[in-house]
């Protein structure tokens, strides 16, 4: 679960990383207000879950709380890269002399810890790793070992940062971090940028922050703050639904069950020449009323035509999913949508007999994966 | 011979009074596995269809000689299993159980990796060695005994290429579902490296998905380590960047860790790499018979 | 450094061990408004570093107030293992149906925290160990693995507790236990009793609480709790100079440098027949004010009647030991102590030159230890 | 030959520019012992009598080809400093560093155990080969070059034992003091492993006290391991139980632990435990020239 810059610095407060004084705000007057309570020349911020939005003019200063609501206005509702904004972060704005960049990530590939940090932080990390390579100091640990101050220490040197004060802080922060990304559960906290202010005080001006989904149930407080109005309408139901459920941008609905049976599906009907309109998998349990749930969240998609059941049984049952897939066509209005079926493995027999006594004109069984999705494609044109 | 599970295996099944620790660990026996015991904080002295149920690990270890253990338990409980499992001296631990945090597993990684524990999972589908011993939810009637080691960070696909292999006549040494979670027990690496060493497999099907990059090390691995022939499968061509497809493993961060990257690196490295998984069964079939 | 019963428990109640309720006395009067505050029959409790309290009258059970002054009375002042009694913790009387034991232990053999626990509690665990070794669970685990709860199944369903309510509270109680141990840095963590009431209720009756000294910065309140006056007096005063120093019950007083050089020393001076007075260790640095304070140190002891040093020069440097030691004679009335001192390694030369120079009739120069040692011997007599 | 430390020790003393680690950094130095680096954080770039100063044992071994580090830090920070030598890759590390609380050093040890690095220490005199290197606090003066390897846990005890030893004529391969902690990076048998396996030492001296079962462990090791002649000492034979005489190690609980029990555990297995100094020193004459 990723969280807005808000969210992250929350957690950021909580383990005492040093932020500024914020607030939220989702309408202007809620800005204004925002900005009077802070004092001073504030920053409005716009909370999207992407990155670009400076360019995108969704960061300003204002000067009074009056522009402070002026700027509000103009942010809100702005689209960054298919983000609308709705909520905006205000924060007193700080005077900044230096730009750092200070992240932990969850490294999968190295099975650890991966400290970064370099003092050529404000811009994506990724060119830092590009233009300047050297600059950008990396470091993986042992989770077992956990944090020990050479961490720091290594980063800071290796770096260059030379100001006693300015090691001192970010060391704190260092550990800080660390305790976070291990109390938290976290997949990413990223710090970019970690400012010094001309008075020499370090702090985190943005933040971004991953919460291991497995690892929710232990924070609920952090759960709820999930945004489902963030994400794509039919993703939000989908969720609502509890089906595994990614859009995209063709017209042949897919559901299939198990990630990667589901995804490989998706790959051969585009193999095949169709236009793939999502990715959906019934996950491992596949009940007759998982199918119909899977069968409503495809069909909110305006652009489906025409939907392929790609079903391999294991733990799911064939018979099952066609129970399913018949409830639908009962309660749903599935009329205009052809529906591929392939069934195997488990209750295979079971489940084409099924759909074969029920004789709907609209279901169309195929014997292989291919098959399926040549036929899926054909029945979308 | 085969890997990992096989006529030697002496199974315990820890979570075997749940529903579907019951379920699967009694399918497990009916294909033949020898299921020694089960345990259940609580429920030891109870059997469950005879095999009979401890309240630990250890107990299970010394008193019905369990060598591996078949982890059912509810995602909280996971690594704690995995602990007991370990500390009680089980040397092969199959771990199904979905969602368990990633910062528990990473700190069970880097405890059990230096001890030579041979892992499988969390978030699997098991390992079946037909003919031998199924241990997990694998439907072990879609594969027949053969030459063909199969190796998948997914489920279902992985029936999928099995059961295509079949319609080929094809048989499997070994089927190893490694998991999709951010860590896992085996690479892999780990996998191919026992294949490599398993005289029974002459032939290795690895199939791989978008996320991390375990596809583009196992092709470097392969080019030094394997001389067996390898063929692949990649799932996610069609994934949009930046979107979770269901598996935790399977984001993709920049360019790297795309379905067409990892590709590029095996196919660079000399390993075929399938369209479709009826394509795969296809090469497999002809690399088999040349 | 070990904790009083009621400093441990106060240990356990941090963690949330569940304790009786109880306050300290230190005068019959205090045990009586303890008495009256917790309400009810209340337990007397001597508070000494020993064990064998209750057997040497040390526990008494009082019905009321007036019972309890009775009872502080008589215990105030016994002597319990050459441990005079100047403290009580009176706590609320336990109606007791079961008692365990429990225990954490850092086993320095096995470089792991070694778990111990049996349902035949109450009694010294020595004893369990040997009469009925099977009831006594042990079990070692691993640091960095840390606490898992079948830690606590594993001792539980080994030991054969078999009532669920129970099982739950000893879990709850193991792994608060281990909190403890890791936490407060503890060598030794003890319950015994850990008792069953007949309502069912698990706690802990007693405590035993040894926290690593090297770690004792880091618990600056823990330290405070340091008994000086529990302490054999000379000893006390040792550790107020900073001073090694342990009593024995000979006439020879003994300085070396470094733990095994100066243990040596007085089994070399038992070997030739004498009889040591104190082991004394003026430690790495040995400086001249250092062999004052241990020169002080040791002629507290009134059965001391001769001295030898022991020096192996190494950081230590035996010019500075000679000049303390002719300090000492100035500084404190040293006339009628005979001091035997051996003196090699760095500077040894200058020191030998610097006690010669001085002509001090009562200064003894031996070439040797075991000659020191017998020369020291001789001299007591 | 020689054990630990050698020719080819290239030392970086973490905390070098203080009091202690500098008086004792220089005097190795100027006992022949290659000194290659200091690590002082904040001190990078400054240079000790020519010995250059960095601000991480990273940039040490980089920068310096750093493979041995001496530890002087103060005891709170003395487990960071091993970790951060053992993470950048030195593979001999000797603590000097006295009072570093035992649960820390606990984990240190859980952690680097299994990495195969040498760790002497903490509270320790260090590892003195002499005619080779001093790495540590050892008066190398008093020792001479030869065949007699010598460990121990006390310091001054081993000066003592090596002073006698010089007196009649006999030298050392390596003299090692292990330490006095609950917790130290090598036992006796770690080191008795050494010297069984390093060819310039014949004949080992293993000085044990109170507290502790290492010196019994170290006994059946002996018996079944080491070929070739063991002698020992044991101090402590005097110590009232349950008095700490120092040495937070030589804590006696029960009967087990007592230099009596020691004794007699070592006289059992055929090794010969002198009862003064002074004895053993004869005991190895005899032995040597015989």
């Amino acid at each position: 679960m990723d969280l807005y810059e808000y969210q992250g610095k929350e957690l950021f407060k909580r383990v005492g990383i040093p932020v500024s004084n914020g607030r939220l705000a989702e309408t202007p007057e809620e800005a204004r207000t925002a900005a009077e309570e802070i004092g001073g020349a504030v920053v409005v911020k716009a909370q999207v879950l992407t990155g670009g939005r400076g360019k995108a003019g969704g960061v300003k200063l204002a000067d009074d709380p009056a522009d402070a609501e002026e700027k509000a206005r103009n942010i809100l509702g702005l689209d960054i890269n298919g983000h609308i904004v709705r909520r905006l972060w205000i924060e007193s704005a700080s005077d900044i002399a230096k730009e750092y960049y200070l992240s932990i990530a969850f490294d999968r590939g190295a099975k650890q810890p991966l400290f970064m940090f370099t003092t050529q932080g404000g811009v994506e990390i990724e060119q830092v790793a590009e233009e300047n390579p050297d600059a950008l100091i990396r470091l993986h640990t042992d989770p077992l070992e956990g944090y020990q101050p050479w961490i720091a220490r290594k980063l800071i040197y290796d770096a260059g940062v030379e100001d006693p004060s300015e090691q001192k802080q970010i060391a704190a922060i260092v550990e800080k971090l660390y305790r976070a990304f291990v109390e938290f559960d976290a997949m990413l906290c990223e710090i970019n940028p970690l400012i010094v202010t001309p008075d020499g005080e370090v702090k985190a001006l943005d933040s971004k922050f991953t919460v291991d989904d497995s690892a929710l149930f232990r924070h609920p407080d952090v759960a709820e703050w999930r945004d489902t109005s963030a994400a794509d309408p039919i993703e939000a139901f989908a969720r609502e639904k509890g089906v595994t459920y990614v859009k995209l941008d063709g017209d042949v609905g897919i559901c299939g069950n198990g990630a990667g049976l589901s995804m490989s599906t998706v790959d051969v009907v585009a193999h095949v020449g169709g236009k793939p309109a999502n990715f959906c998998d019934l996950g491992g349990g596949g009940s007759a009323e998982g199918v119909v749930d899977a069968l409503e969240v495809i069909t909110r998609d305006p652009q489906v035509k025409s939907i392929f059941f790609n079903i391999f049984g294991g733990i799911t049952r064939c018979d099952e999913v066609a129970r399913g897939i018949l409830e639908a066509l009962e309660r749903l209005d599935m009329s205009k949508y052809p529906i591929v079926v392939r069934l195997d493995g488990t209750n295979a027999e079971e489940g084409r007999r099924i759909l074969q006594e029920a004789g709907k004109p609209n279901i169309y069984p195929e014997a292989t994966m291919l098959e399926g999705a040549k036929r899926a494609v054909e029945l979308a044109k | 011979m085969a890997i990992i599970v096989d006529n030697d295996t002496r199974l315990v099944v820890q979570g075997l009074t749940g529903s579907e620790g019951r379920f699967h660990g009694l399918r497990n026996k009916a294909y033949g596995t020898n299921v020694v015991a089960g345990v259940t904080p609580g429920k030891g002295g109870q059997d469950v269809d005879g095999i009979p149920v401890f309240d630990t690990v250890a107990k299970a270890v010394d008193e019905a000689g369990a060598n591996t253990s078949l982890i059912f338990v509810p995602a909280r409980f996971a690594a704690d299993a995995i602990y007991e499992a370990i500390d009680a001296g089980i040397g092969t631990v199959i771990c199904i159980t979905e969602h368990v945090p990633a910062h528990e597993m990473l700190r069970a990684y880097t405890y059990f990796r230096p001890k030579g524990v041979t892992m499988i999972g969390p978030n699997c589908p098991g390992v079946l060695s037909p003919g031998k011993a199924n241990v997990g939810i694998i439907p072990a009637e879609i594969f027949t005994e053969g030459s063909v080691g199969l190796v998948s960070r997914s489920g279902t696909l992985t029936y999928q290429i099995g059961h295509e292999l079949t319609q080929l006549g094809l048989g499997n040494s070994t089927i190893v579902g490694i998991g999709g979670d951010p860590v896992v027990g085996s690479s892999f690496i780990d996998v191919l490296a026992k294949f490599e060493a398993d005289p029974q497999t002459e032939l290795i099907v690895m199939v791989g998905e978008i996320g991390g990059d375990e596809e583009e090390k196992a092709a470097q691995y392969i080019a030094e380590h394997v001389s067996k022939p390898v063929l692949s499968y990649i799932a996610g061509f069609s994934a949009p960047p930046g979107k979770t497809m269901g598996h935790a493993g399977a984001i993709i961060s920049g360019s790297s860790g795309t379905a067409q990257a990892k590709k590029e690196a095996l196919e660079a490295r000399g390993i075929q790499v399938g369209t479709t998984p009826t394509e795969v069964a296809q090469l497999v079939a002809e690399r088999i018979k040349a």
